[in-house]
């Protein structure tokens, strides 16, 4: 008899909400367990469905979730933690966060995605789709055949489907197999491609259907490739191009040779951290701060070029060898200041959100934000360079005390005065080359110090008082350093491009742009 | 540029005086492994640390001395002379490798430990022959030659001068420092060569070949300073000088200016490279860093700290800048940048010619 | 290179040219320094050259030496062409040159200049090995007698004055004896005295070498009492006797016209 | 010539001056011996000195510990701090100074691999004592050196085992990363014989190398996300040296490399590292050590209360070469005083078998190999730049510094 009720109260605890709302209640304890368990408990999770848990699972992912020492889940609620089986408000004392591993995370993002698929914020369906198609299950069929149907936003339906082709490879249906193969294929994107490789041992029958999908992704994949490594070469050649403007500044129109010229970038990289920590306490401003460092690293570092000029480097024209000695002890000195100042770690410069994580080109080519503003970056302050010596007073003057000092003085402009300024505005510009390393570098005092040779090969190379050429002599070098580096590895293509530009020197020693005429013979 | 540079040649009584005290300071150089033997507390008794480190020193002193030979006589800055002197340091390190044959970790009878375990399974052909002294020598000189004849042939022919060179010369110590960080180089990678056990019969960790090695690096250093004087106080100095100043009007004199230049650079990249060669059994190691430009920069400011274009110049700063740096490294290793940095800021900027310019009268 | 010393002597108008120039043209970016430009120089011939800033005449002093290539013609010295080879080879060919802004070797005294110029084997090793003959110590004492700085011989030459200056470079060609001297401004900063004295001194060199002598100053060349060759904008304007150049119209106007 | 650094003399006259004040009972009373003479031999300035200025404080911290507890045999200890410049030439002169000049008894120090090479003929020379505190690639032994750091089959290893169990997301491929030198050259031949021993062919193993400081990573980012799109589950293992791991660190998080679908471990990234880096697109890559900052427990807490008191700054994070250099100078203190000297020999002899509670939480033992027996702990990055220990051996690990995976050490097996 009893046992008659227990069938019935079963049959009815079946009946869909039920049933969920048990499933939820019995995968609770496991998540006080093991990770395996708690992976476990998460998938069930994903699966049951119940509107409970997508709360739940978003207060794991963000380590909120607690465990009492009985083992009870505790959801916290405002200030208030709730008995997450229960609802009710429980005793927080004792409790633990959950915690998770990578098995874990695993487990969440197929659960929650499952959970979002239907979410009416686009950015989570966007987001669910993707994770559904990493974590590809047969059970996930019917959920992105129910979303697709309601779905409008072409990027998310185009994700959704890729999804579905990926679950359908791994479920049982022949037909839509072939199919999911085919579509997989069309897609061209590198994760189709692992999706259809692992399907390929799965599935000898249908090998060499998926040989041609692999094959179509192939070609797609290389043309994305050669696109992707010209952009990393421009992004080098924009790095070295920053670092290098500074000094055609100050090598190439002054003649100054100055090995501090990396200890000036490295300053500029502190000066960022420092802008940062001053920006920290204020909230809207604090995303901004890498834009605010830019002026103020430009003027710190101009401040100390002036001084630099002003001090001692004014008393060595005309002895371009001394200076370079006297630079190369200036750099030792403030090295080892900074390295007092704010000791021998690294120090954190945080991306703003806009310049974390990749972006699509047209073509689906994948770039990296920071490296994209910072070739942006570097293409503005040239422009800016350009500008400032073709357009203004201080430029025409700096042109006119280069081109006949004697003459420049004559005519009343203070030669004086324009030497610090051309030195404070080379230097500075090492400055703004700092900011943008902080994005892609270590803020430390040994940050100049693997800049400076590359620097002054650019501007060697690219011709010494010629713009045009520090710009294409930068990008150049990226680019041929990004093409050889997957054949002869990263060191040796680095060799390689210094032996190259050596000989290349030996031909023509006034470099790609070389200043022509019977100006440049004296 | 550099009308402010002391003539070679000195006037005759100044001249002895010189001499009398180059010969005193050798004969108390030549002391120091003698008053080692002393016992301990006689007040003359001279520290193993003091000899070992005075053989590094004078070894220091050859690379300045060829340094000074090219930059302060015929005008070229080499940024790289540290390559050269690093390449006779790799051909001695080669052959000191070789010679602890089946003595290493692994026991292998021909290969180095580093080999061994990189998975080599034998020696590359270009570390043959190094088990033998002689080709040592040989190649301690003739590597550091070809290179300085490659380079400089290039570099001269193109007429590349002045700070163009001193850049070039730098790429190509830093080439080479990347180089020789690569393990498949064969070199060792950053580890470099060390755990030396012997150089010609002799156990390298002994007072004895201290001693040996102290006297063959001052061997050398006289040696060394005696074909350089006689260099400069040939006509073939004065060419020098006068390419230094003038370069293309000694062209128009019909003197072969490349020639003259690749002659004295390639003289003075061999010296370094002997240099090199004396001062890794005496150190214990060499590795990539040695490649690194800021030695070689370390080692021009030497040259620019004693007083340039006076051999004797080169010699005193390589020996008073590392003591400072030896000194400092110990009292104030925190400071002690801010102390070498200031004095190289300082000797360009009041003293440009060098400690030696304290002693002697401006040439006006 | 060659060690030669044949001047062919006392030969007459007959002989073949020492220096043979032929439609020579330099550009510097679009800029002609030399424009067709042709000039003959026999042995043992004076001749001066004139010619308004950037007639191209120091451009030409280059085109000989082997400093600067020309874009277009034909240089010859005897029987070797000029424009293939470099500096030094054309120096040890036997020509030799005195700067505008006189150029020598501050660090080293008089004697010491004079020296490097004698004519000498020219290698490092020969000059490792070189040892100061009393031969050559006699032929270098001449000519400081010469050029009147016997009493600073042991002095640094960055210490002379500009005129003194001046004779040591010239002192350092006649070291060199060469068979073509080519002179650019060889009196600028002298004396009037030391014009003359100047004058009358290439004059007795010219028997028997060639010398090619730029100058401004008029009355020098008249002085010298030599062919004239006037340039102007890269070409000859005008090629004769003093007199004959300055009663040239074209002269005048190129003269008064500036 | 006497020598303590400028810094350190300042730092302990005031802090001696204020226990002084404070506690003028406690006031450690010395006997009449000399001073014990401590040398430090880490880099202060050069591109090491990111790493070693920290080992620097710890040894002075622990030379000031002693102190305020009595000395050691009744002995104050006097540190001699000298800067080898990340030189390593200089790293031998200096140790031969500290020895023949200042005569210490111990020295801490060395970082690289290459540093502890280049001072090891000295220290063997002249019979001295060095504490060496970091990980590396094994494959040596001297009786003049303790290694306190891990060996390969105490980090590398065990660590890669997790990659490839469930809970570390059974990798099938292994991307092998590192710095060009010999401890990730050395480390990177054990594991693939490891791997190779555990079915992973080397057509799923992955080597790339690149030199000290490397600052540009896409391509090689772009390869290994290309590599692990090849349809096996696959993980990166990281042996990238100090400088280089920010902008590795900088292109995995901005070229979407999430943990959960391309873990990396590494093996010379710790809480140091990370200070200087944004972690939080980093949560969830590994890091395997012997110890972690975020260990609960008694003697730890005691450390970094010590260190954050000691340096200032409650913010500082400890790290694992710290913790060795703690363990080692508390082993040592405790072998001098078993020795009744401080002579080299007779301290030898009574290392071996020391025994620490040591911060990590578990007992370490100085084996007759002159390894630590070690716990090994796998922790993944957290956003705070802490790691979360996610898995740990249940007991201290015995150092194999002589790794069985490597076929020339077949006839040395124990």
């Amino acid at each position: 008899m009893t046992r008659f009720i227990l069938r019935i109260s079963l049959l009815l605890l079946l009946a869909l909400p039920a049933r969920a709302q048990d499933a939820f209640t019995a995968a609770l304890p496991g998540l006080a367990g093991g990770f395996g368990d708690i992976a476990a408990s998460v998938e069930r999770l994903g699966a049951s469905g119940d509107p409970r848990a997508l709360p739940l699972l978003r207060a794991l992912q963000e380590g909120r979730l607690q465990k009492a020492g009985d083992g009870r889940i505790l959801l916290p609620d405002g200030a208030r933690l709730l008995d997450a089986a229960t609802g009710q408000p429980a005793e927080a004392a004792g409790a633990e966060a959950v915690r998770l591993n990578n098995r874990v995370r695993q487990a969440l993002r197929g659960a929650l995605g499952r959970l979002q698929l239907v979410s009416p914020d686009p950015a989570e369906r966007l987001a669910a789709a993707e994770a559904v198609f990493r974590s590809r299950s047969a059970e996930n069929i019917p959920l992105l055949q129910a979303a697709l149907a309601r779905e409008t936003v072409p990027r998310i339906r185009t994700q959704m489907e890729l999804a579905l082709a990926a679950s359908q490879l791994v479920g049982s249906d022949a037909e839509a197999k072939r199919d999911a193969v085919a579509r997989l294929g069309a897609s061209g994107s590198v994760e189709a491609r692992a999706v259809l490789i692992e399907a390929r041992n799965a599935n000898p029958e249908m090998a060499t259907a998926i040989e041609v999908s692999i094959a179509t992704i192939e070609r797609a994949l290389a043309i994305r490739r050669a696109a992707e490594t010209l952009f990393q070469g421009l992004s080098l050649g924009s790095v070295l191009l920053l670092a290098a403007l500074g000094l055609a500044i100050t090598f190439g129109v002054m003649g100054v040779i100055n090995m501090a010229h990396g200890e000036f970038v490295m300053l500029g990289a502190y000066a960022t951290f420092v802008v940062q920590e001053a920006c920290r306490g204020i909230p809207w401003l604090a995303p901004w701060s890498l834009v605010l460092s830019v002026p103020a690293a430009f003027l710190v570092t101009a401040a100390c070029g002036a001084l630099l000029e002003r001090g001692l480097i004014r008393h060595l024209y005309g002895r371009p060898l001394e200076t370079l000695l006297m630079t190369f002890g200036v750099g030792m000195i403030l090295q080892q200041a900074v390295r007092l100042a704010f000791g021998a770690q690294n120090r954190e410069v945080l991306s703003p959100p806009w310049m974390q994580g990749t972006i699509l080109l047209p073509g689906d080519i994948a770039v990296t934000q920071n490296r994209l503003w910072i070739i942006v970056f570097g293409l503005i302050v040239l422009g800016l360079v350009f500008a400032a010596i073709r357009l203004t007073r201080f430029g025409l003057e700096m042109r006119a005390v280069v081109q006949n000092r004697r003459i420049a003085a004559t005519m009343g402009i203070r030669t004086g005065r324009v030497d610090a300024m051309t030195f404070a505005f080379g230097s500075g510009l090492a400055g703004m080359a700092g900011v943008a390393l902080s994005q892609i570098d270590n803020v430390s005092p040994n940050l100049g110090t693997g800049y400076i040779i590359d620097s002054f090969m650019v501007v060697v190379f690219g011709g010494v008082g010629s713009l045009a050429g520090t710009l294409v002599g930068a990008m150049s070098l990226g680019v041929v350093n990004k093409l050889l580096e997957p054949y002869a590895g990263a060191v040796l293509a680095k060799v390689f491009v210094l032996v190259a530009i050596m000989l290349f020197i030996q031909r023509r020693p006034k470099g790609l742009f070389a200043l022509k005429g019977r100006a440049a013979e004296s | 540029m550099s009308a402010s540079i002391a003539s070679p040649a000195p006037a005759g009584a100044a001249r002895l005086t010189i001499r009398l005290v180059l010969i005193g300071a050798v004969l108390v150089l030549a002391l120091l492994p003698l008053l080692n033997r002393l016992p301990p507390d006689s007040a003359l008794y001279v520290s193993d640390f003091i000899v070992s480190i005075t053989g590094k020193w004078i070894t220091y002193a050859i690379l300045a001395l060829a340094i000074d030979l090219a930059w302060g006589y015929a005008g070229i800055l080499s940024l790289g002379h540290g390559a050269f002197f690093a390449l006779g340091g790799y051909a001695m390190g080669m052959h000191l490798m070789r010679l602890i044959g089946p003595r290493g970790v692994y026991g292998h009878p021909t290969l180095p430990d580093f080999m061994v375990f990189l998975g080599y399974k034998e020696l590359p052909w270009y570390w043959l022959g190094f088990d033998h002294f002689p080709f040592m020598v040989l190649m301690a000189m003739a590597v550091p030659g070809m290179l300085a004849l490659v380079v400089g042939y290039l570099a001269f022919r193109s007429r590349i001068t002045g700070v163009y060179l001193s850049i070039i010369t730098q790429a190509m110590t830093y080439a080479l420092m990347l180089a020789f960080f690569r393990n498949d180089m064969g070199f060792g990678g950053n580890n470099g060569f060390t755990d030396f056990k012997e150089l010609l019969g002799m156990p390298l960790n002994t007072d004895a070949a201290r001693a040996a090695l102290f006297y063959a690096s001052l061997a050398l250093l006289v040696v060394a300073f005696l074909v350089c004087t006689r260099i400069t106080q040939s006509k073939l100095g004065r060419v020098l000088v006068a390419i230094r100043d003038a370069e293309s009007r000694v062209r128009f004199l019909g003197y072969d200016v490349t020639q003259h230049k690749l002659f004295v650079f390639v003289l003075s990249a061999v010296l370094a490279g002997l240099a090199g060669a004396l001062y890794v059994p005496q150190v214990g190691i060499i590795n990539p860093g040695e490649f690194s430009p800021g030695n070689s920069i370390e080692a021009v400011i030497w040259v620019a700290v004693g007083g340039r274009g006076t051999l004797v110049g080169a010699v005193l700063g390589a020996f008073s800048v590392n003591a400072l740096k030896t000194w400092l490294t110990t009292v104030a290793p925190d400071l002690w940048l801010f102390a070498l940095g200031g004095l190289f800021v300082a000797v360009t900027l009041f003293l440009p010619r060098g400690l030696i310019g304290l002693f002697s009268k401006a040439p006006k | 290179m060659s060690d030669e010393i044949s001047p062919p002597l006392g030969q007459g108008k007959a002989a073949k040219p020492v220096l043979y120039l032929d439609g020579v043209s330099v550009v510097f970016d679009g800029f002609r320094a030399l424009n067709n430009l042709s000039l003959v120089v026999d042995p043992g011939e004076l001749r001066a050259i004139i010619g308004p800033n950037g007639a191209g005449k120091t451009t030409m002093m280059d085109v000989i030496t082997g400093k600067t290539r020309p874009t277009a013609g034909v240089v010859r010295f005897r029987d070797h062409d000029l424009t293939k080879l470099d500096e030094a080879t054309i120096a040890n060919l036997g020509i030799g040159r005195k700067f505008q802004k006189p150029t020598m070797f501050d660090a080293l005294t008089v004697f010491e200049n004079l020296e490097l110029a004698l004519k000498a084997p020219r290698g490092p090793f020969a000059c490792l090995r070189w040892a100061l003959t009393g031969e050559a110590r006699r032929r270098i004492e001449a000519v400081m007698e010469e050029v009147g700085l016997s009493a600073r011989a042991q002095d640094r030459a960055g210490v002379l004055s500009h005129g003194q200056r001046q004779w040591l470079e010239i002192g350092m060609l006649l070291m060199q004896d060469p068979e073509l001297l080519l002179v650019d401004e060889p009196v600028a900063g002298m004396t009037d005295q030391e014009t003359e004295h100047t004058a009358a001194l290439l004059v007795r060199i010219a028997g028997r070498r060639s010398v090619v002598v730029v100058e401004h100053d008029l009355e020098f060349v008249r002085a010298l009492g030599s062919k004239v060759t006037v340039l102007c904008e890269g070409s000859t304007l005008s090629e004769g006797s003093i007199d004959h150049v300055q009663n040239d119209p074209r002269v005048i106007e190129v003269y008064l016209g500036r | 010539m006497t020598s303590k650094s400028f810094t350190f003399t300042r730092r302990a006259a005031l802090t001696g001056l204020g226990a002084a004040l404070a506690t003028p009972a406690l006031r450690p009373a010395f006997g009449q011996g000399a001073p014990i003479k401590v040398g430090v031999l880490h880099s202060l300035s050069g591109t090491m000195a990111i790493s070693e200025t920290a080992l620097r404080d710890t040894v002075l911290m622990m030379v000031e510990w002693a102190n305020s507890r009595g000395g050691v045999l009744g002995r104050r200890l006097e540190a001699v701090v000298v800067d080898p410049a990340s030189n390593w030439p200089l790293f031998a002169e200096k140790a031969r100074e500290l020895l023949q000049v200042h005569k210490v008894d111990v020295t801490f120090g060395c970082w690289t691999s290459v540093s502890r090479k280049s001072v090891l003929p000295v220290f063997e020379e002249l019979n001295g004592m060095l504490f060496y505190p970091v990980q590396y690639e094994g494959e040596e032994e001297s009786k003049n050196i303790f290694y306190t750091g891990a060996a390969p089959n105490q980090q590398a290893i065990p660590a890669v085992e997790y990659l490839m169990s469930k809970d570390g997301g059974e990798a099938k491929r292994i991307a092998l990363l590192g710095t060009d030198y010999v401890y990730p050259r050395t480390t990177n031949r054990i594991l693939r014989g490891f791997l190779n021993s555990k079915g992973i062919g080397n057509a799923d193993i992955m080597e790339e190398y690149t030199p000290f400081g490397h600052s540009d990573w896409q391509g090689i980012v772009a390869r290994v996300k290309r590599f692990a799109s090849e349809g096996k589950k696959t993980a990166i293992v990281s042996t990238i040296n100090g400088d280089a791991n920010v902008p590795f660190y900088r292109e995995l998080g901005n070229q979407g490399i999430k943990a959960e679908d391309i873990p990396c471990v590494a093996f010379s990234v710790g809480e140091e590292e990370l200070a200087g880096i944004d972690t939080r697109p980093l949560v969830g890559h590994l890091a395997a050590w012997n110890y972690f900052m975020s260990i609960k427990g008694a003697p730890n807490e005691e450390f970094v209360k010590l260190w954050q008191a000691y340096i200032k700054n409650p913010k500082r994070v400890t790290n694992d070469p710290m913790e060795a250099t703690y363990t080692g100078f508390r082993m040592w203190t405790q072998a001098v005083a078993k020795a009744g000297t401080t002579a080299v020999d007779a301290v030898r002899g009574a290392m071996i078998g020391q025994k620490l509670m040591a911060p990590c939480g578990y007992e370490e033992e100085m084996l007759a190999n002159h390894h630590l027996s070690k716990p090994v702990f796998i922790g993944e990055v957290q956003a705070d730049g802490q790691f979360n220990i996610v898995w740990k051996t249940p007991d201290a690990v015995k150092a194999e510094n002589w790794s069985q995976f490597i076929p020339e050490n077949a006839n040395r097996r124990r």
